[in-house]
């Protein structure tokens, strides 16, 4: 997928707004005059600037929107995005990226359909919006656990032709997006899919047996975020690894060794100080 | 115009501030950033004799001001960092430190001797704090006769500075420390991390797939203060500090306390321009009072 | 409603949460809080054979998620303990663990006779982290033999629980821990504070008077977890996880690791009723999950 | 001096309000329905909830005002006091207190004679209300590097007959407090302290001179604030310590041996852990 590296930045600017989308969703909005050249699929790692020593390390987000209001949404998870999700406007904070790959554009004449899982839905309303704007307006299956976990369905709705589903029927249909994949999923389709790692390997494991290209953006703790401390191996079918964060996030779902992911049995190599 | 630069035996750099091993890559992901090669020097992901893949995740987790990580010392292996990535680092200007391992005084001695091939290598670093295969795997660094023999054999195939990293673990720091000076070490390291755990509680389970590993970050800070403290007054050659190093204010703390340089880790992770960042504020520390950064070292003793 | 009772050996404690010593002062400042005999335990400050005045200040200062400390064991002494403080703690009902030190064999036998005249000591915690003057000032608690000789020794002259305080400076825990076993001990407690330095780089000189002092807080956890973590697979008998149990999650984690209690600490300086707290909080988790405390212990193990 | 341990109570309460007087110097005033018995020179030990893991100790604040809203004065020196000065009404703090001792009142026909340092004005400003309050008008000299170093002196005008003093000058008498003490003090008066150490030194030693009686409000490193890490022992002449949290803050001047204050030569006593 085009890594697009080159021109990293490291800012620190001030929150601009928040908004809240119940209690456990935010989109956070900053102001960056001089823009941010983000593409849909990249992220940048961000960090509150008053936080002091913990929480330590900065936290990855998918671009929302980039631009000079580049924006995040955040699920509250823990303590950092606690800490987002209480931010006021005028808050320091410290955005490195754009980091990582893209999504790659569907191949001539196929139609993607992209797969959102709850806040998965970041870089695919970033990517649909993209696509739109080329002309090409996707198909979207947009699933959560009720109807409060799927954030920003108006947004896609205006962007991509959606159908959501939630796991008690509190929206959309009664189920979750495996159940209507099937039925969208066509030799004249691509995948694009983002959630909770259980819902891409079921999803990848869908395409796999209908032989449908499936990308997925994954998710995997980071450290630095731009290639230097290798805590975010991924697991791949020949029984190496590629680094989410230079190599992905966005990967070839085909490529990857779903079972072996997080908590693979450990290859305990020269332990110690590693 | 004060001097920023410092004298590591018979090596001069720059100014006091290097990159730590394992968190800085090979120094060639900064071109966003700043020029490397304006740091006192970098410390390269540790090599090894063979490539490594290194360890299954999850690598990483954060702790209370601090991060464990369980990489499993995945690197490309001594041979391709000569051939891919010192040439790079050599045409830049880059003040390169190697920091190697391995589990045998042999293999030691064998990445040694392909470095001892390349130009542009200014220093050697032993990263101790493994296992030796051949000795029950006792870790080389918690063992001063051990310690010791590896130095010892390095030291005789190579003119270059040799710096020797404590592990935090052994019981009598000292007496390694001591034991690698007069085995021919011209500089100390100090520290590399302590091993930790982090449990899921939700899980039930330990965080990282190999179950424990290095803590780093703010948290180690004081810990790694207080050894280089003690080993200041223990031992001749310099000792270079790290650990938790993220601000001036942290890097002229090992200073005062003895050390001669610092070394800046998981600071990079949360600011890719924290170690340039660092050595201005210690320009700026010097400046203020008139003192060279040499004249730094060890003030907080007296 | 499931039972928050552990064993400890003979020792059993109505829940798995104990207060570490130097953190409680004697257990009698809590009165405006909660009642302290609703705990699993208290471990009292550092008892010594005469009363000490302990360091001059500073004796104490914060660190990343940390703190040290230098009190330089300043307590009351064994005599005034046993007259002044234990009366009201046993007519209230409190489970005293009576930690005691010090520099001489025989002096941590003196303490130990005088301890047994009195009724409502529930053990004894050895703080092996002093040196022994008789040998040079080595350590007791960072050798073996040294750990073993002291274990040994009270161990003849007492019935009552005896667990020994884990030193994490020792470079052979594992081999210290084994030989208090052996030496007759019915638990361990894991761990102590890890010596750390701070320096005021406006000053240029150490933040503490006695330069050097413990660290605590959470900033030790993943340590002192990794600590427990390890001697689980080690010994038979009990453990007690000791570093930066701040929250009920943190008090898990150890019991996870294989703790059958913990001791809260500095938590206690940050809120007087954390051990309270956690506590009812570990319950909470048990009946979430239809779990003993008991049920907790090294469960992330397997 | 009166011990008035009892009733301490560890409270979680929402800030009311922040009033900055310059930048360096807040009122912090907290909502505390049930009230805090709080008296003059007791302190309390301020956290905010949402600092997480550091700072990781709470601070010790004197009382400026108790009650219903109880406040106190901060000035900005560190990671904590940072935090407190960027504190948003509403943002939820811990107060443990009252703790500590109070001021001793003067006695018969003696006029209370209040000498401030700048922060050091908030136990004293405390104790001149409850002095005007009770038929009491003190004395107070308050002094301070600057203009801006004399935070709440109007409100100090009302309760107290004052005499400013500022190091340039830039408001009332150039020069420092023990240039005017000597002209006030005398057998009629007792005098009352609070300050940076080097001051209060100086105020006790013009004291010890003229064999009249002066107490101090120190500031040691607390941990606990209530007696139990024995972190902040004062060096008394006779060798021994007290301990500031519960034997103090307020002290006879005349017991402590000030020249042995922090960092003494250490006694290095059984060293490794403590
Ligand atoms: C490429 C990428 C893009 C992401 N995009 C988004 C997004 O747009 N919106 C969003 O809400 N979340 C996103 N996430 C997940 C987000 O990074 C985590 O939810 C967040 O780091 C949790 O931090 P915390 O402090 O709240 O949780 P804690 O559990 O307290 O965090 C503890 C540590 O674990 C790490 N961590 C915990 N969960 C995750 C996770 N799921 N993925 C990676 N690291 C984790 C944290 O970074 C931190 O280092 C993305 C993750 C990646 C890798
Ligand atoms: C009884 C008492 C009453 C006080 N009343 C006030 C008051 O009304 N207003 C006010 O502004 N300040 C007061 N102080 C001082 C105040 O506690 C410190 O300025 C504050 O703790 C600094 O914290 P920090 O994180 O900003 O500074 P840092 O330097 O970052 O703090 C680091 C550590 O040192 C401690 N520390 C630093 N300076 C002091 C100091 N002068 N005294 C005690 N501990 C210190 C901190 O508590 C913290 O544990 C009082 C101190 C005491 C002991
Ligand atoms: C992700 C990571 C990888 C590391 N890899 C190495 C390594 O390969 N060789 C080595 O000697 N030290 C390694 N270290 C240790 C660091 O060089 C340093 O000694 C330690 O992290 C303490 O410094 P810090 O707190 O500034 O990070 C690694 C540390 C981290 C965090
Ligand atoms: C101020 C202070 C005083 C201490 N005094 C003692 C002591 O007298 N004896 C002892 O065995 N441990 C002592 N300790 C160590 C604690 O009991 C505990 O082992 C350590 O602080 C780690 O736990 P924590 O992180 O929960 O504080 C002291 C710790 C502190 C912070
Ligand atoms: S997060 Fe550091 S290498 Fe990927
Ligand atoms: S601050 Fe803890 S005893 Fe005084």
């Amino acid at each position: 997928m085009a890594d697009t590296k080159r021109g990293r930045e490291l800012l620190t600017v001030p929150l601009l707004r928040r908004e809240s989308i119940g209690e456990q969703y935010h989109v956070l909005t900053f102001d960056v005059p001089q823009g941010v050249a983000a593409r849909a699929g990249q992220f940048t790692m961000l960090r509150g600037d008053e936080w002091g020593d913990a929480p330590l390390l900065p936290r990855p987000m998918s671009y929302l929107t980039a631009g000079t209001t580049p924006s995040v949404l955040i699920k509250v998870i823990g303590e950092g995005t606690a800490r987002m999700a209480r931010a006021a406007p005028g808050e320091p904070f410290t955005l490195l990226g754009p980091l990582g790959n893209t999504w790659q554009l569907p191949s001539q004449g196929r139609r993607p359909l992209l797969v959102a899982g709850g806040v998965g839905i970041a870089p695919l309303l970033f990517f649909a919006r993209e696509l739109t704007a080329a002309g090409i307006r996707p198909i979207a299956i947009y699933g959560g656990r009720t109807a409060r976990d799927v954030p920003l369905e108006d947004e896609l709705v205006e962007v991509a032709d959606v159908h959501v589903t939630t796991e008690d029927g509190s929206r959309g249909r009664k189920g979750r997006v495996t159940d209507v994949l099937p039925e969208l999923a066509s030799d004249e389709t691509e995948i694009y899919a983002c959630g909770p790692d259980r819902m891409m390997a079921a999803v990848a494991e869908q395409c796999a047996l209908r032989h449908l290209r499936c990308d997925v953006s994954l998710e995997t703790p980071m450290a630095c975020g731009y290639g230097v401390c290798l805590g975010c191996p991924v697991p791949l079918n020949d029984g190496s690894y590629l680094y989410a964060c230079t190599q992905g996030p966005c990967v070839d779902a085909a490529r990857i060794a779903w079972g072996a992911g997080a908590h693979a049995p450990a290859r305990k190599e020269i332990r110690g100080t590693p | 115009m004060t001097s920023q630069a410092v004298r590591i035996g018979e090596l001069t750099l720059r100014n006091p501030v290097l990159t730590a091993s394992g968190c800085f890559g090979y120094g060639l992901e900064y071109d966003d950033f700043y020029d490397v090669a304006t740091l006192g020097g970098i410390c390269t992901k540790g090599l090894s004799l063979h490539p490594r893949l290194g360890n299954a995740p999850e690598r990483i987790c954060e702790t209370a001001a601090g991060m464990l990580n369980a990489i499993g010392l995945a690197n490309v292996g001594v041979e391709a960092f000569c051939t891919e990535k010192l040439p790079t680092l050599r045409r830049r200007g880059v003040t390169v430190v190697a920091n190697i391992f391995a589990s045998s005084v042999e293999d030691f001695v064998a990445i040694t001797e392909r470095l001892e091939r390349e130009e542009g290598v200014a220093a050697i670093e032993l990263n101790v704090s493994c296992p030796n295969v051949k000795e029950g795997g006792i870790e080389f660094g918690k063992d001063p006769r051990m310690s010791a023999r590896v130095t010892d054999a390095v030291r005789k195939k190579t003119k270059l500075p040799l710096w020797v990293k404590m592990s935090p673990e052994a019981g009598d720091i000292a007496g390694v420390a001591v034991a690698c000076e007069s085995a021919g070490a011209d500089a100390l390291t100090a520290i590399n991390t302590i091993r930790g755990l982090s449990i899921d509680v939700g899980k039930q389970r330990a965080r990282l797939a190999n179950a424990t590993g290095g803590l780093s970050g703010p948290a180690l800070r004081p810990i790694a203060l207080r050894i280089v403290w003690e080993l200041a007054s223990k031992v001749s050659i310099p000792i270079i500090g790290i650990g938790g190093v993220f601000t001036a204010n942290d890097a002229i703390e090992f200073m005062l306390a003895g050390a001669t340089a610092v070394q800046v880790g998981t600071a990079n992770f949360t600011d890719p321009r924290a170690a340039r960042t660092i050595a201005d504020g210690i320009e700026t520390y010097c400046e203020a009072r008139g003192l060279s950064a040499m004249e730094l070292v060890g003030r907080a003793r007296t």
